[in-house]
C-alpha cells in the first residue's frame, strides 16, 4: 500500500493549513466545488460547529463564463447562443427576454403568433426548468426515485421542444422579431397531449413527495425567507413568492402577450422551504394554463417579422425584465451605436437568490442547509455567468 | 392565491403526526409498487435507435444538390463571418472559364461550435443544413475537425465522382 | 491443561491489574486513565469467575457479581466520559495537570 | 405615474436628487437619475424607505470616470429606476450593502470586473474571479474602445430624429421629474 | 474435558479464521495486481476537490452525539440485565416476576422521561447564537 | 467569525502549476511516482481491463450545461446503468472515471487536476461537451477565464462533441472508452425498435 | 484428544490476546490505538469467560465493553482531544520507571499471595448449572434486590451524565 | 483429520462463500429493483440480463488501486474493512437455515448475533477517524450515534418475544410458533424491529452516514478499492442478518408449506422469507427521501423507545395472566 509520508499514525507534525485555535470548537469544511448537493460548482465554505452551520459563506466564480465580457464583443445574433447557455435549465426565458430587448430598444414589431410561440416554448420550459429543479430537489433531500420519475416527464417536453428548435437543451429558438422555425400542428397535439398527461402526473407527485412526512419533517420551517429579508437580498421568482410576495414580471410588468391570458401568481406564507416547494409545483399547473390559452387563441400569421439586415442600435439604454424559471431576470443594455452592444449587463434571478445563503444559513443544520439549498433552486453557472 | 394548504404536520400533535405518518408512507410505497409492474421507457441505445426528430441540430453539414451533383455554395464568406465562434473556414478559387468562384475548402471546427444556427440562417444559397450526427465520439479532438466537402463527397460518392468526370 | 487451572486464570487477573495500574500512572489523560481502570475492573471481573467455577458451590453468584461490575464499569465510563467532556468545556483542556494549572 | 412613484420622485426632490422620468415602452424603466458618488446612501436608504428593492448594481467604464449604475425596483408598483453615479477621483463610491445587503455581491462583482472600490463594503475580495486575477479587470475597455459618458445616453428630447433613425425616435421624450 | 460450549465456539473460532483469511486474501490479491501510481495530490485528503482546511482530527464535535452514545450506554447495559430475567421469566412465580419486571422497566422509563423532559433530544432548527 | 478574518485563509490553488501547464499546452508530468503492480501479467490484466470496462463508476462531477445532459444519462430514457455505470460516486476515491462535463475556467481548473489526482489508477476522463474539448463556445479572442480544453490539464481517453452532446453521444463515448480499455469493440446487434413505449 | 490441543491453543491465543491488548492500551501514544488495544484485551477476556463455563457472560462482555463502553471512550477522545494535545502528553521516563516499578511490586505482591494461599474447591464446584435461565432466576429471586438497585444506580449514571454534559441553553432550545 | 474438523472447516467455508455470494445477490437485485422502480431495465449487458455485473464490479474493485491519504492512520484505516467485514460472517454460524441445516445451535444464539454485529459499529469508528476526513468523521459520529441509539428498541422488541418463549436458542424460538408465527401476536415488535434493523444497517431512510447529498460518500469517502467493496459486503451481510433475526423472530423461520426432506428444504422458505425482508428494506430505500440526523434520533427516543417499552411491558403482564 502506498504509505503516507506521516507514518506512524499521528499528524502531531502536520500543520493544519489554517491555525484555528484550539479552544475554538469551529472548523472549516468545503463543500464545493465538487459535492454532490451543490448542483455543480458551487462552492460554499462552511464554518461549522458540530453539525450546526456557523457561517456559510458562498465562493462563486468557478463557473465563470465571461458572458458579460463576450457580449460587448459580439453582434446580437452571436451572443445569443450565450443567452441559452446561462440558465441552461430554462434557457427559453433567457433567449426571450434578449431578443425583447433588442426589440425594445430598436422598436421592432414582432408578429402576434411569433410572440405566441415564444410564449407557449418558453412556459414549456419553465416547466422542463421546475421537472429539473423537482428531482434535483429531492434528490438532495436523499430521495432518488422522484429524479427519474421527474426527468421522465421532462423528457416529454424536451422531445416536443426538440422537435421546433433542433436541440434539447441551451437553445438558440427566439430571433429578434420572431421565432426561427413555426410550429405546427403536431407540436399542437403533442403539446396538449402533454398537458393532459403532466396534469395526471401531479397526482403522483403529491402522493410520492408532497405528502410524505418525512419530506414534510425536512422541509417545514427551514430556511425560513421573511418577506423583509427578501426586501433587503432583492430575492426574485418562486423564492420571493414563496415569502408571500405577489411579485411575478408576467403581471407586474407584462411584455409579450402574457397580459391577454388569465393565471395566478401563487404565494406562500411562512417562506420556508415548504412554501416555495409548493410555490413551484403551482407555477407547473398556472404554466399549463397558460399553454392550454395559448394553443386555443393561437393566431396564423408569419413567425418571424421584418427585421433589418443588420441591426443598428441607437444610442441609449435600455432595460427589459423577463420573469425566467427561477425569478426576474434583467438585461440591461447600454449602447453606443453601431451594432455591437457598449455593454451588457444581465442581473440574473439566482445571484440575488444565493446571496441570501449567508444569512439564510447561520446556524442550521448541515442537512437543512443542503434543503434550503436546494430549494433555492440554483443554476451555478448562471450566477456566475 | 395561496399555497400553504393544511398539509403541514405542524400542531398535529403526538399521535396525529404518527397516524398521518404512516398513512403517508403507506401511500408511497403504492406509488412505487406500482410503477415497479408498469413496463420501462427506456431507449435502450445501441440496440434501439431512438427517432431523432429530422430537425435536430447536428454539426453543420453542406447540402447536397442532385442537380448539380455537388453542393451550392458560392464561396461567399458570410456563414464564416456570421459564426460567433470562428469554427468555419472557407476558401476558394475561382478557375478558369467559370462565373462563380468554386469550393475548394469547407473546413468545420465542430469543438467550438455553439449549434447557433447563424452560419445556416445566413447563407444565401441554402447551401448548409444540421447534420443528423447525434452520437459522434472519438480518441482525439481533431477527430471533429471535419472537411465538410470530404464528408460530402464520402455521403454520395457516385454522382460527384460523375460530377468531376463531365468537368 | 491449563485452562483447567485456576492459577492460569488468577495470573492473568493479576497481569490485568498490574498493567491497569502502570497505565493508570503512565497515561496522562483522563481517557488514559478510564482505559486503564476498565482493565483493571476486568481483572476484578476474571478474578470472580475464576473463583466461580472452580471454588464456589452456587455456580451462579461469580457471575452475577462479574455482570454487576460490568454494569459499574459502565455506569463509571458514562460519568467518567461527561466529567471529561465537563472539564474540556470548563477549561478547553482534558489535560489533569493543566486543569491543575488553571486553578491554581 | 402611480401615485407610489410620485412620491418617490417627490422624497428624492426633498434629498435633492432630481428623478426624470422616461419612456418605459422603449427604455424598460421609469425613472433615471444621475448622481453625485457621495449621494449614493442617501438615494439608497431612501429607496429602502420606499419599499423598493435592489436589481443590480452594476459597473460601465466610460471616460471621464467610471460609471457605477443602479437599478431599483418596486414589487407593489410598477417602478424601475436606474441612477448612474460616476466614481469620485480615486475610483470610488461609497457603497450601501449595509443598506442593501444583496448589494454585497453586486459590489464585490463589479469591483472584480471595474476595479471599483466601495468605501465601507465589509470583504471588498475577489468574488468571481481566482484571488490570482483579483487585478485582471476584464470590463475595463481597451482605448479604442472608450467612449465618452455622453456617447451612451439616449439623445436628449430636443433633436431626437436629427440623428439617428429610430423608429421610436418620438416616443423618446424624457421629461424632468 | 473442555466444556460442550467451548466446542460451539471453536466452531466460531474456525469461522472467524476462515473470515480472516477471506478478508486477507482479496487485499493480497489486490496488492499484487493492482497499480500505484501517485499523483501530486493523490494522498491529499479529499474534500469536494478543494485543499483540507485543517486536520479533521482537530475538531471537536458537539455534545449531542456523545450524549446519545452516553444514554445509550447506561440504557444498554439495563436492558442487557433482561436478558438473563427473560429467559427465566417463564420459570418464576407470577405476581413478583411481573412486580420485579416492572418495577426494573419502570426505573428504565424513568431514565428516558427525565431526558425527554430535560430536552436532550429536541435539537433546534436553527441555532440561535453561536 | 467575521468576514475580515476569513480573508486570511489562503485559498491553496495549483495556481503556479496550472499556469505552467496552460502555457505546456499539455498535461505533461502528472504523475509523481509509479512503481507499478508487483506483478506484471498480461492475462491478469486483460481479465482486469475486462472488467473494468464494463464497470465504469463515474464520479458525480458536473460543470455546466453539458452536466444536465449527463444526469439524463442516468435516467430512465437513456439508463446507463444498463452498462453497470449508474453508480455515480460522490468520491474520487471510488470512481474509475472523470466525466468532463462542461466549462472549466481557470478558478475550476485547479479542483479538476486536484480530483482527478484524487482518483485512484486506473482511472479514466471523459471529456463531454464542446467546453471541455476545446472552450467551445467560449474559446473566443476575449477569453480570459476559460481554459481551451481539458486535455490541457489532465489526460483525456474520449472526446464527445457536441453543445451539449445528445445522451446517446456520451453513451457512445462510453463505449469507445470499452473500446480503448479492452481493446475491441463489443458489438451490439440491433433489436427491432418497439413501439413507442408507453406510458 | 484433538480437541483437547486445539482448544489448549485458542486459551494460549486469548492470553496473548489479553496482554498485548492491555500491553497496547496502556503504553500507546495514540488513544485511538489504545481503545483498540482495551478491546482486544477485553474480547481476551470474553475468551476466557467461555472457559469458565459463562458463555453468556462472555457475549456480554463484548455486548457492553466492546460495543458500548469502547464506543463511549472513543467518543470521550473525539470530544476531548485533539493531537496537537496528545503531543504534550509524552511520557516521561521517570514517571515511567516509577509506574513500572509501582505495577512489579503489586505484581510481586500478588505473586506471594498467590503461592501462600492454598484454595480447596469447594465440592460440586464447576458442576452446577451455569445457564442464562439458572442466572435469570436467581436475579430474580435470591438477588433481586440487587438487580433493582443496579437499575437505579444507572439511572443515577444517567441523570448525573446528562446533568453534567446538558446544558441546554447553549442549545437554543425551541421548546 | 477428525471427521468434526472437516465439518468445521467446510462450514467456514460455505459461510464465507455465503457471505460473497449475499452480496453479489442483492447488489444484483438492489439495482435491478430501484431500476424497474424507476422504469428502467437496470443491468443488461454484463452477462444476460447483467447478472455478472456484480462478479466484474467485484474484480475491478480488487484491480484498483488503494489509496492511503497522507494525514490518515495507515495501520487504523487499513484495519477498519477488515474489522467491518470479518464479523459479519460470524452470525451465519448460528443461523437455522432448516432444522438440520445449522452449523452451531447455543442456547445463547440471540445474544451471540448481536454481540457479533455490534462490533461493526467499533469498524465504523475506527474507519471514520482513521481517514482524517471530516466527511468521513462527520458520517461516523452520525453513524454511531444512530446505531448504538437503535440498538435499545431493538433489544426491548427482541426481548417482548424472549420473554414469551424464554429461550435464546434460535431453533427453541422457531420451534415456539408451532401454531401461528410472532408477527401475529407480537406486530408492533415486527414493525419496531425492522424500523431498527433498517437504521442498523445504515439503510435508507436512515442512510445518515452515507448521505450522499450532505457528507459525499460518509465514513468511507477515503475508500477506494477493496478497502470500499469490504464496508459494502459488510453492509450485505449486516441486512441478511438483520432480516434472518425478523424471520426467525417473526415469521416462523423455516416454517412453511411442507416440502419433501423436510428438515432440509425448510430452507427455500427462509430464504424466501428473508429475501422478501429485504426486498422490503430496497423498496423502502429507493421511495422515501432521507430523515434529518436529529428526527432520526427523535424518532428514536420519542416513539420507538417508548412504545417498545410499553410493548414490553405490556407482553409481561399478559405472558403471565396467560
Ligand atoms: S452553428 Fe453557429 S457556431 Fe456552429 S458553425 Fe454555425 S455559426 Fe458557427
Ligand atoms: S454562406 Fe453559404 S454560400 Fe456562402 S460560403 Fe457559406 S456555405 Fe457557401
Ligand atoms: S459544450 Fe455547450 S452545452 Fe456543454 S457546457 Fe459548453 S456551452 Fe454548455
Amino acid at each position: 500500500m502506498e504509505t503516507a509520508t506521516v507514518t506512524n499514525g499521528a499528524s502531531i507534525e502536520l500543520e493544519p493549513a489554517v491555525d484555528i485555535p484550539s479552544s475554538c470548537n469551529h472548523y472549516y469544511l468545503n463543500m464545493g466545488p465538487q459535492h454532490p448537493s451543490t448542483h455543480g460548482v458551487l462552492r460554499v465554505l462552511l464554518e461549522m460547529d458540530g453539525e450546526y452551520v456557523v457561517e456559510a459563506q458562498p465562493v462563486l466564480g468557478y463557473g465563470h463564463r465571461m458572458h458579460e465580457k463576450m457580449a460587448e464583443h459580439k453582434t446580437w445574433m452571436a451572443f445569443m447562443p450565450n443567452t441559452g447557455r446561462m440558465d441552461y435549465a430554462a434557457a427559453l426565458p433567457y433567449n426571450h427576454g434578449y431578443v425583447s430587448l433588442f426589440e425594445r430598444l430598436c422598436g421592432i414589431e414582432v408578429p402576434a403568433r411569433a410572440e405566441y410561440i415564444r410564449v407557449i416554448t418558453s412556459e414549456l420550459n419553465r416547466i422542463v426548468s421546475h421537472h429539473l429543479w423537482l428531482g434535483a430537489f429531492l434528490l438532495d433531500l436523499g430521495a432518488f426515485t422522484p429524479i427519474l420519475y421527474t426527468f421522465d416527464d421532462r423528457e416529454q417536453v424536451l422531445d416536443i421542444l426538440e422537435d421546433v428548435t433542433g436541440s434539447r437543451l441551451t437553445y438558440c429558438y427566439y430571433r429578434v422579431g420572431g421565432v426561427c422555425k413555426d410550429i405546427d400542428d403536431k407540436f399542437v397535439e403533442r403539446t396538449r397531449a402533454f398537458i393532459k398527461r403532466q396534469r395526471e402526473r401531479f397526482k403522483v407527485y403529491n402522493e410520492l413527495v408532497t405528502g410524505n412526512i418525512i419530506f414534510l419533517k425536512r422541509v417545514e420551517g427551514v430556511g425560513i425567507i421573511t418577506p423583509e429579508m427578501a426586501r433587503r437580498y432583492g430575492v426574485t421568482g418562486p423564492v420571493l413568492r414563496g415569502s408571500g410576495i405577489a411579485y411575478d414580471i408576467r403581471k407586474a410588468e407584462p411584455y409579450s402577450v402574457y397580459d391577454k391570458f388569465d393565471f395566478e401568481i401563487p404565494v406562500g406564507k411562512t417562506g420556508d422551504s415548504l412554501d416555495r416547494y409548493l410555490v413551484r409545483l403551482e407555477e407547473m399547473e398556472q404554466s399549463l394554463r397558460i399553454i392550454e390559452q395559448a394553443l386555443d387563441q393561437l393566431p396564423e400569421g408569419p413567425y418571424l417579422g421584418k427585421v433589418p439586415k443588420k441591426l443598428k442600435l441607437p444610442t441609449g439604454d435600455s432595460s427589459f425584465a423577463v420573469e425566467a424559471a427561477r425569478g426576474e431576470l434583467t438585461y440591461y443594455l447600454v449602447s453606443g451605436g453601431g451594432d455591437i452592444p457598449y455593454r451588457l449587463k444581465i442581473r440574473v434571478p439566482s445571484y440575488s437568490n444565493l446571496s441570501v445563503l449567508p444569512e439564510l444559513g447561520k446556524g442550521l443544520l448541515i442537512a437543512d442547509l443542503v434543503a434550503a439549498m436546494g430549494s433555492l433552486d440554483l443554476v451555478i453557472p448562471e450566477i456566475d455567468r | 392565491m395561496n399555497v400553504s394548504t393544511d398539509i403541514r404536520t405542524e400542531g398535529k400533535g403526538y399521535f396525529g403526526t404518527l397516524w398521518y405518518g404512516a398513512k403517508s408512507l403507506l401511500i408511497g410505497l403504492k406509488v412505487t409498487l406500482t410503477a415497479l409492474f408498469k413496463p420501462i421507457v427506456t431507449v435502450q441505445y445501441p440496440r434501439e435507435e431512438c427517432e431523432i426528430t429530422p430537425n435536430y441540430r447536428g454539426h453543420v453539414e453542406l447540402v447536397y444538390n442532385p442537380e448539380t451533383g455537388g453542393c451550392d455554395c458560392i464561396v461567399c464568406g458570410m456563414c464564416a463571418r456570421a459564426c460567433p465562434s470562428d469554427c468555419i473556414v472557407v476558401k476558394g478559387e475561382k478557375k478558369e472559364g467559370e462565373k462563380k468562384k468554386s469550393l475548394t475548402l469547407f473546413s468545420l471546427d465542430f469543438t467550438k461550435c455553439s449549434l447557433c444556427g447563424s452560419c445556416v440562417e445566413t447563407c444565401p444559397k441554402g447551401a448548409l443544413d444540421y447534420s443528423q450526427d447525434y452520437n459522434i465520439a472519438g480518441f482525439t479532438r481533431e477527430e471533429f475537425h471535419y472537411d465538410l466537402i470530404e464528408r460530402l463527397k464520402r455521403r454520395h460518392q457516385q454522382p460527384l465522382a460523375a460530377a468531376a468526370g463531365g468537368n | 491443561m491449563i485452562s483447567l487451572n485456576l492459577y492460569s486464570y488468577l495470573a492473568v487477573a493479576g497481569a490485568l491489574l498490574c498493567l491497569g495500574l502502570y497505565g493508570l500512572m503512565q497515561h496522562r489523560s483522563l481517557i488514559g486513565m478510564l482505559i486503564s481502570i476498565e482493565l483493571i475492573l476486568n481483572g476484578a471481573g476474571l478474578n470472580f469467575m475464576a473463583f466461580n467455577r472452580f471454588l464456589a458451590p452456587d455456580p451462579t453468584v461469580g457471575q452475577i457479581f462479574a455482570l454487576f461490575i460490568m454494569g459499574l464499569a459502565a455506569a463509571e465510563a458514562a460519568i467518567a466520559v461527561s466529567l471529561i467532556f465537563a472539564v474540556y468545556r470548563k477549561y478547553k483542556t482534558s489535560d489533569p495537570e493543566r486543569i491543575n494549572d488553571l486553578r491554581g | 405615474m402611480h401615485p407610489a412613484t410620485e412620491k418617490l420622485v417627490s422624497d428624492l426632490q426633498a434629498l435633492s436628487i432630481e428623478a426624470r422620468s422616461c419612456d418605459f415602452a422603449q427604455r424598460g424603466y421609469h425613472l433615471e437619475i444621475d448622481l453625485e458618488a457621495g449621494q449614493v446612501r442617501t438615494l439608497a436608504e431612501c429607496m429602502l424607505k420606499n419599499d423598493m428593492y435592489l436589481v443590480f448594481v452594476g459597473g460601465l467604464h466610460v471616460q471621464p470616470a467610471t460609471e457605477v449604475i443602479y437599478q431599483f425596483a418596486s414589487f407593489e408598483h410598477p417602478c424601475r429606476v436606474v441612477a448612474r453615479a460616476a466614481v469620485d477621483g480615486n475610483n470610488a463610491v461609497p457603497t450601501i450593502s449595509d443598506i442593501f445587503q444583496g448589494a454585497n455581491w453586486h459590489e464585490r462583482e463589479t469591483r472584480d470586473f471595474f476595479g471599483v472600490i466601495f468605501t465601507g463594503h465589509p470583504y471588498l475580495k475577489p468574488l468571481i474571479l481566482a484571488e490570482e486575477d483579483a487585478d485582471l479587470k476584464p470590463l475595463l475597455k481597451s482605448d479604442a474602445d472608450l467612449k465618452e459618458s455622453g456617447a451612451v445616453r439616449w439623445a436628449p428630447p430636443e433633436e431626437p430624429a436629427a440623428e439617428k433613425k429610430s423608429p421610436n425616435a418620438d416616443d423618446k421624450k424624457t421629461e424632468e421629474g | 474435558m473442555p466444556a460442550p460450549q467451548v466446542i460451539d465456539f471453536v466452531y466460531v473460532i474456525v469461522v472467524l479464521a476462515g473470515g480472516i483469511i477471506a478478508g486477507f486474501a482479496p487485499f493480497v490479491i489486490s496488492d499484487i495486481f493492482r497499480p500505484r501510481t501517485i499523483n501530486r495530490k493523490t494522498l491529499l485528503t479529499y474534500e469536494c476537490g478543494m485543499d483540507p482546511y485543517g486536520s479533521a482530527w482537530d475538531i471537536r464535535f458537539g455534545a449531542a452525539y456523545y450524549l446519545y452514545a452516553l444514554i445509550f450506554l447506561a440504557f444498554d447495559v439495563d436492558i442487557l440485565y433482561l436478558f438473563p430475567v427473560a429467559a427465566a421469566y417463564d420459570k418464576v412465580s407470577g405476581l413478583q416476576g411481573v412486580l420485579e419486571l416492572v418495577l426494573f422497566i419502570g426505573i428504565l422509563t424513568l431514565a428516558v422521561a427525565y431526558v425527554w423532559v430535560k430536552g436532550v433530544f429536541t435539537w433546534a432548527i436553527k441555532r440561535e447564537e453561536i | 467569525m467575521g468576514d475580515q478574518e476569513r480573508g486570511n485563509l489562503k485559498v491553496h490553488s495549483y495556481a503556479a502549476e496550472l499556469k505552467a501547464r496552460l502555457e505546456r499546452g499539455e498535461p505533461g508530468d502528472l504523475v509523481v511516482r509509479d512503481p507499478g503492480p508487483l506483478v506484471k501479467s498480461k492475462i491478469a490484466d486483460e481479465i482486469f481491463n475486462i472488467c473494468r470496462a464494463n464497470s465504469l463508476w463515474p464520479m458525480t462531477f458536473g460543470l455546466a450545461c453539458c452536466a444536465i445532459e449527463m444526469m439524463s444519462l442516468g435516467m430512465a430514457r437513456f439508463d446507463i446503468s444498463r452498462f453497470g455505470s449508474e453508480v455515480f460516486r460522490p468520491s474520487p476515491r471510488q470512481s474509475d472515471l472523470m466525466i468532463v462535463a462542461g466549462t472549466v475556467n481557470k478558478k475550476m481548473a485547479s479542483a479538476v487536476m486536484t480530483l482527478y489526482d484524487q482518483m485512484p489508477s486506473p482511472k479514466w476522463v471523459i471529456a463531454m461537451g464542446n467546453c471541455a474539448i476545446s472552450g467551445g463556445p467560449f474559446a473566443v479572442g476575449e477569453n480570459y477565464n476559460v481554459v481551451e480544453g481539458v486535455d490541457k490539464l489532465i489526460p483525456v481517453d474520449v472526446y464527445v462533441p457536441g453543445c451539449p452532446p445528445r445522451p446517446e453521444g456520451l453513451l457512445e463515448g462510453i463505449l469507445k472508452l470499452q473500446e480503448k480499455i479492452t481493446g475491441v469493440r463489443h458489438p451490439f446487434p440491433q433489436r427491432k425498435i418497439s413501439d413507442a413505449p408507453s406510458y | 484428544m484433538a480437541y483437547g490441543t486445539l482448544i489448549e491453543i485458542f486459551f494460549y491465543f486469548f492470553i496473548i490476546m489479553i496482554l498485548f491488548g492491555s500491553w497496547l492500551a496502556v503504553t500507546s501514544q495514540i488513544l485511538m490505538k489504545a481503545v483498540m488495544g482495551l478491546a482486544m484485551a477485553m474480547f481476551g477476556v470474553a475468551g476466557l469467560y467461555l472457559y469458565l463455563n459463562s458463555p453468556f457472560l462472555a457475549l456480554m462482555q463484548i455486548l457492553i465493553y466492546v460495543g458500548a463502553v469502547c464506543i463511549m471512550i472513543v467518543f470521550g477522545i473525539m470530544v476531548g482531544y485533539t493531537p496537537k494535545e496528545l503531543a504534550a502528553y509524552a511520557i516521561e521516563p521517570k514517571n515511567t520507571l516509577l509506574s513500572l516499578a509501582a505495577s512489579l511490586l503489586t505484581l510481586g505482591v500478588i505473586y506471594l499471595g498467590l503461592s501462600k494461599a492454598q484454595w480447596q474447591p469447594s465440592p460440586g464446584a464447576g458442576s452446577g448449572d451455569f445457564g442464562i435461565t439458572n442466572l435469570g432466576l436467581n436475579l430474580m429471586n435470591r438477588y433481586g434486590l440487587a438487580f433493582e438497585l443496579i437499575s437505579v444506580v444507572l439511572l443515577i449514571a444517567i441523570i448525573g451524565a446528562v446533568a453534567i454534559t446538558w446544558n441546554g441553553k447553549r442549545r437554543g432550545l425551541s421548546k | 483429520m477428525p471427521p468434526e474438523l472437516l465439518r468445521m472447516i467446510i462450514t467456514a467455508v460455505l459461510v464465507v462463500a455465503f457471505v460473497f455470494l449475499n452480496a453479489m445477490i442483492l447488489g444484483y437485485m438492489e439495482r435491478k429493483v430501484s431500476a424497474h422502480i424507476q422504469r428502467r431495465p437496470g443491468l443488461m449487458e454484463v452477462g444476460p440480463h447483467g447478472v455478472l455485473q456484480l462478479i466484474v464490479d467485484g474484480l475491478k474493485l480488487i484491480g484498483k488501486q488503494l489509496v492511503v491519504p497522507e494525514g490518515a492512520s495507515p495501520f487504523l484505516f487499513r484495519l477498519a474493512p477488515l474489522l467491518s467485514f470479518v464479523p459479519c460472517v460470524l452470525p451465519f454460524v448460528v443461523i437455522p437455515f432448516s432444522r438440520k441445516l445449522q452449523a452451531v445451535s447455543m442456547d445463547v444464539s440471540l445474544i451471540y448475533i448481536l454481540a457479533m454485529t455490534s462490533i461493526n459499529v467499533i469498524a465504523i469508528l475506527v474507519a471514520g477517524w482513521a481517514s482524517n476526513n471530516k466527511y468521513s468523521l462527520f458520517g461516523t459520529f452520525r453513524s454511531v450515534a444512530q446505531a448504538v441509539s437503535y440498538e435499545i428498541p431493538m433489544l426491548l422488541s427482541l426481548l417482548s418475544v424472549i420473554l414469551i418463549t424464554s429461550t435464546f436458542s434460535l431453533k427453541g424460538i422457531i420451534e415456539a410458533q408451532k401454531y401461528y408465527w410472532f408477527i401475529l401476536i407480537q406486530p408492533v415488535a415486527f414493525i419496531i424491529y425492522f424500523i431498527s434493523g433498517l437504521a442498523e444497517t445504515n439503510r435508507a431512510p436512515f442512510d445518515m452516514p452515507e448521505a450522499e447529498s450532505e457528507l459525499t460518500a460518509g465514513f468511507h469517502t477515503e475508500y477506494s478499492g477493496m478497502g470500499f467493496s469490504f464496508f459494502f459486503l459488510a453492509e450485505y451481510a449486516n441486512m441478511f442478518t438483520v432480516c434472518s433475526i425478523a424471520t426467525i423472530l417473526f415469521l416462523g423461520g423455516w416454517k412453511g408449506i411442507p416440502l419433501p426432506l423436510g428438515d432440509y428444504t425448510g430452507i427455500v422458505w427462509f430464504l424466501l422469507k428473508v429475501y422478501g425482508l429485504l426486498f422490503v428494506m430496497i423498496w423502502v430505500r429507493w421511495t422515501y427521501p432521507r430523515v434529518r440526523f436529529d428526527q432520526l434520533m427523535t424518532f428514536c427516543w420519542k416513539y420507538l423507545i417508548p412504545f417498545s417499552l410499553a410493548n414490553l411491558l405490556i407482553t409481561a403482564v399478559v405472558v403471565k395472566i396467560i
